[in-house]
């Protein structure tokens, strides 16, 4: 069973490495960027078990470590 | 001697290196901005000094790669131009292709600042020409990003052509695991190009550079390359 | 309450402002009417506790600010002092314990980028950092989290910015488990006829914006809905700030090329409260007014409103004004540096701050009496009840059946083990300046192209504080100026950073005023004048108040080094050196001890005085000893007593082991005698042809000087009216050494 | 349009990040985590052009900034 789960900064926080990152492709002639962001992408192995359960754990791992919901909202999906 | 140090944005050894090859080495320094096109001419010796160019975003160096100032750079080197990367400088010539392989984060996934003891692997490279093979030096080591990665054929590359300049130790000189204090691979803390004119290295020579600041034993690689009388 | 007496507000969206019913009344006249929601805004935030000192001005009129060599105390962002050569240091500290709490890295980045900008306003540039950090218990659930995070943040951010961190102090208890601290100290270098001020002089100049954009950062203030703040404005406040120390680093570099080439005449970091604070306070320093136009503010998102846009508190941003010739250049600066710059108003002799938006005028208040006249008061102030509970200890309770037990048990507590898990995260090398840096007394940083350097320590013992709040105050003062001695340095001046409880409970205003007193003293005797600061109130959570923890920062100078003079150490250098004390041996009391806390888990006893012609003497002797090169260690006797001190001694530097035989005699019990704490007490050790020398030096001051052993072996015996203890070198030192790292559980 | 950029640490790499998130999963009592491997998420906004395009451009933004192919692999996709 995997789990795959994206991190991202909150749309209201400043997210300093995404701008850098736009600004870094202008300075490379990509100027049709208007608006970067950058996250963290974490995939897991867990033992499988049933569908629903996966679900909710991985919701509370996210809740407790992956992300800091102070600043981050992340989304995850599970797949066996 | 022309030593000419680059600036990119969030650079912060600049200073230091422009301050020990003047006051310790007596040589000519002149500071290069990111943006300029091309270096000054009768450079002798470019330094890509340490810090945190463009804050470290997204990987170290990988920005700073693209600054205006590094095609000149790569085309000195390619001339046979020496180049001596420290810190984020050798992260900026992994990123630039200029040297093999990667700094990733440090395993404990903490930065770490100290003095390390490090070995001189080869004395075939105008750093280390003056020194024994096998001596320890101690050199701090400040970086959240030093774990040197590269393909295995890539470290056996390095080691068979003998390119490894550097490797992290214990003061007695022993490579082991319990001397690596980031999780570099084979121990490596310095490289250089095929061409041996370009180098990479995460301790910041320049700090141990003087009496009066941690040990004097930098001064030692830095005065192979630029020629001082110690 | 019908006293608010407003047309517009209801008094809930004046309290929400904060603003009590007098409060309104003084605003309403000030403004000559009754201000609009935005003003309201204005005058909650520049009357708040944090930027007006409303409840502790009283009190800190009361510290001496005056030294020959204070250039500039309070008042501006940061004092500065003369060091000489044409150079000056210009330091401060400030307290982010709030944000800390919430988001540790986050908050401490936050902290250290701002005293960072307090700093480089003055025109200084950066070059030391320190921090004061306060955690609840070490197996507290949140502690861990806590601390890695702050530590993570303070390194991030200093790191970065290539200023290196070299030293601070961090302490665990309880009662900071629901409010820690996170204290953070700069000190920048200046050259002393070119300090820049924040005052927006010349009518007609142009005022610029410079820095990251505007986002809705740290609005506080309203969190009632109006018409003019629907719900959804409102999510899409963060409660967080990020900092961004890439962005620092630059306005940085781009403020140092504008003060080089003299295009400032005032300038001032946004800091709490943001685009008002400095504009009111530029304009109120200088006796002008500003016209200021948000339009033309760099914002990061579309709809702010006025409200938020003046409120914000968005890192990296500056406020300058120039002259009109110099706006282009300016702008060529930050051009360079790819950083926003905008012309957003004028200085005008009218006194008044105006603001448009949209081609509204939405604020006119007079500069000056919103900065400099803020309400003031003198709350009622009383001991605290149960003040003879906390000071009454059973001492037969808390004695030592096995010395070198409680001995290694100390060393490996985390109040008492190294700090190294935490200063390793710091880059404490970068500018070459550090002589000693974390792991010394105090730090020395050599100042280049001069034979100077500048030390700098920073403390507080919070335990004693909460026993006798003068005393305690009186003895972090007296411990930083123990620690300069030990690394040779002069005191010339302090900062603090005062954080307590709620004021208007009469028993946190008494500690705060008797801490007032107790730093007045000491700083008026030790020559340490107070240059500026920071007040933290309202450090409660769930009805429990933090330790009172006036911290203080004391910086020196010392003079006449060169490549050649050795580092000043804490540790034993030399076999067959001199092991002796210099002040009284005895004397060291139990009451609020590491020792007791140890033992019984508890903060409890009378303890120690702080003796100030000790203190001085003490001081005096050391300096001159370390100066001299007449001593190989110096180190101050602090937390955990001799035996602590000693056992440090012998391994403070890696890889440089050094044993001690050391026997003394005294009325005292041998817990006392071994873990007793008090001031004005510094280990020093000299090579036994060097006794004349010192002695000489000692009684010249009239200081005690008492010779308790010898450096040798690879052991530390200690011996005390015929109780002795033998302690392995190597077991000691992994102990301390790993002490912090295990109770955090990571291997280093 | 928007890209969605997944940047992954190369399987013979090392991850630290993804072991230190393994060990703090069980610490927390998350014992059926095998595996972790943390990266990066990065999403764009662009100018909108052809779907075609966009995707070649986003190729050429990954080889040539986003992802360091020494150490990491990247997939993505663009919508509109
Ligand atoms: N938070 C911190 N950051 C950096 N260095 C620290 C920190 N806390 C403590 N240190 C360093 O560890 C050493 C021991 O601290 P402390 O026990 O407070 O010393 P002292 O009792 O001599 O004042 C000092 O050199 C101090 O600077
Ligand atoms: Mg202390």
């Amino acid at each position: 069973m995997k789990a795959k789960i994206i991190v991202m900064p909150r749309a209201e926080v400043l997210d300093p490495q995404g701008e850098a990152v736009r600004q870094g492709l202008a300075s490379l002639g990509y100027d049709g960027v208007r608006h970067v962001r950058v996250g963290r992408y974490v995939e897991l192995e867990l033992d499988s078990t049933e569908d629903m359960t996966a679900s909710a754990t991985v919701q509370r791992m996210c809740e407790q470590l992956l992300a800091n919901e102070v600043i981050e909202d992340f989304e995850f999906s599970v797949e066996s | 001697m022309n030593v000419a140090v680059v600036t990119f944005p969030g650079s912060n050894c600049d200073d230091d290196c422009h301050y020990v090859c003047r006051s310790v080495f007596g040589a000519t320094t002149i500071q290069v901005w990111h943006k300029e096109k091309s270096l000054p001419s009768g450079v002798d010796v470019v330094i890509l000094p340490g810090g945190f160019s463009y804050g470290d975003y997204l990987r170290t160096g990988a920005l700073a790669r693209f600054s205006p100032i590094m095609e000149d750079v790569v085309r000195f080197a390619g001339r046979g131009g020496t180049v001596l990367g420290i810190c984020n400088g050798f992260q900026i010539l992994c990123e630039a292709g200029l040297l093999p392989g990667a700094l990733i984060r440090n395993q404990s996934l903490r930065f770490i600042c100290e003095s390390v003891p490090v070995r001189v692997e080869t004395t075939e490279s105008q750093l280390t020409s003056a020194l024994e093979k096998g001596r320890v030096l101690h050199i701090p080591i400040a970086h959240m990003d030093g774990n040197y990665f590269a393909k295995e054929d890539t470290v056996r590359g390095l080691e068979d052509s003998d390119q490894v300049l550097l490797r992290y130790c214990t003061s007695e000189g022993e490579v082991s695991d319990a001397s690596n204090p980031n999780g570099s691979c084979a121990n490596i803390a310095g490289i250089m190009n095929s061409g041996r004119n370009v180098f990479g290295m995460m301790p910041h020579p320049e700090r141990a550079s003087e009496t009066p600041l941690s040990s004097i034993d930098g001064r030692e690689l830095l005065a192979g390359l630029l020629g001082g009388s110690l | 309450m019908s006293d608010y007496q407003s047309s517009q507000f209801t008094s809930e969206i004046i309290e929400e402002h904060g603003l009590s019913p007098d409060e309104w009344v003084r605003a309403v006249e000030i403004c000559g009417r009754e201000p609009n929601l935005v003003e309201l805004g204005i005058f909650s935030v520049m009357w708040s506790e944090h930027c007006s000192y409303k409840s502790s001005k009283v009190h800190l009129k009361r510290l001496p600010t005056e030294g020959p060599r204070v250039l500039l105390g309070p008042g501006e962002n940061a004092g500065v002092v003369d060091i000489g050569d044409g150079l000056a240091v210009c330091f401060k500290m400030e307290s982010h314990n709030h944000p800390s709490f919430i988001e540790p890295h986050q908050g401490a980045a936050t902290g250290v980028g701002g005293i960072m900008r307090d700093i480089f306003t003055m025109g200084a540039r950066p070059i030391a950092s320190l921090n004061s950090l306060r955690f609840g218990p070490i197996d507290h659930p949140r502690t861990r989290h806590l601390l890695t995070g702050v530590v993570s943040g303070i390194g991030g951010y200093g790191n970065c910015m290539g200023v290196p961190t070299v030293g601070g102090e961090v302490q665990f208890h309880e009662k900071y488990a629901g409010n820690i601290l996170v204290n953070a100290f700069n000190l920048g270098l200046v050259p002393a006829n070119r300090i820049f001020l924040g005052q927006a002089t010349g009518v007609g100049n142009p005022v610029i914006y410079v820095g990251s954009k505007t986002g809705r950062d740290g609005i506080h203030g309203a969190t009632m809905a109006s018409e003019s703040f629907d719900d959804e404005a409102l999510e899409k406040r963060p409660t967080v700030q990020v900092g961004d120390p890439f962005t620092e680093k630059r306005l940085l570099e781009a403020c140092l090329e504008l003060f080089e080439r003299n295009l400032v005449l005032g300038i001032q970091d946004m800091g709490a409260a943001g685009l008002t604070c400095s504009t009111f306070e530029m304009a109120g320093r200088a006796g002008t007014g500003i016209n200021l136009h948000l339009d033309a503010i760099p914002l990061r998102e579309s709809g702010m409103t006025a409200y938020e846009i003046l409120l914000s508190e968005s890192q990296e941003r500056m406020l300058l004004v120039c002259s009109p010739e110099q706006v282009e250049s300016v702008r060529a600066v930050f051009e360079k540096w790819d950083l926003d710059c905008a012309v957003c108003g004028t200085v005008t002799n009218t006194g008044r701050v105006v603001v448009t938006h949209h081609g509204e005028q939405v604020v006119d208040l007079p500069a000056s009496p919103l900065a400099d006249n803020a309400p003031m008061y003198d709350r009622p102030y009383a001991p605290p009840e149960d003040l003879e509970v906390r000071r009454t200890l059973d001492e037969s309770s808390c004695h030592s059946d096995d010395l070198l037990a409680d001995l290694y048990a100390l060393l490996s507590s985390p109040n008492l083990s190294s700090r190294r898990f935490i200063y390793r995260q710091y880059d404490h090398m970068v500018r070459l300046g550090t002589r000693v840096g974390p792991g010394g007394d105090a730090a020395l940083i050599r100042i280049p192209g001069t034979d100077k350097a500048v030390g700098m320590t920073v403390d507080c013992n919070s335990r004693w504080c909460w026993l006798d709040p003068r005393q305690g105050a009186a003895l972090a003062v007296a411990e930083g100026v123990r620690n300069l001695a030990c690394v040779g340095a002069e005191p010339v001046g302090a900062t603090d950073c005062l954080n307590f409880g709620n004021p208007e409970r009469p028993e946190i205003m008494w500690e705060f005023a008797e801490a007032i007193t107790g730093m007045a003293e000491a700083c008026a005797a030790l020559d340490a004048p107070i240059t500026g600061g920071n007040v933290s109130l309202y450090n409660e959570t769930d009805g429990v108040s933090i330790l009172p923890t006036p911290t203080v920062a004391v910086v020196g100078l010392r003079e006449g080094l060169s490549d050649e003079s050795p580092n000043p150490s804490s540790a034993f250098r030399s076999n067959d050196s001199v092991v002796a004390v210099v002040g009284k041996v005895a004397g060291g009391t139990l009451g609020g001890s590491e020792f007791v806390l140890h033992k019984t888990g508890r903060t409890a006893g009378i303890p120690p005085s702080c003796d100030l012609s000790a203190e001085k003497v003490t001081s005096d002797v050391v300096r001159e000893l370390v100066q001299g090169g007449l001593v190989e260690s110096a180190h101050d006797v602090s937390d955990g007593g001799l035996l602590v001190a000693l056992a440090e001694c012998t391994g403070a530097h890696h890889g440089h082991h050094l044993g001690a035989d050391i026997a003394w005699t005294g009325d005292e019990t041998p817990t006392q005698a071994f873990f007793g704490e008090a001031g004005a007490r510094i280990v020093v050790s000299f090579p036994a042809d060097g006794y004349g020398a010192v002695q000489a030096l000692a009684e010249k001051y009239g200081a005690t000087l008492t010779l308790i052993g010898t450096v040798g072996g690879d052991r530390l015996i200690v011996s005390y009216n015929g109780h002795s203890i033998t302690a392995d070198l190597d077991e000691m030192y992994s102990r301390w050494d790993q002490g912090l790292a295990n109770a955090v559980g990571v291997n280093q």
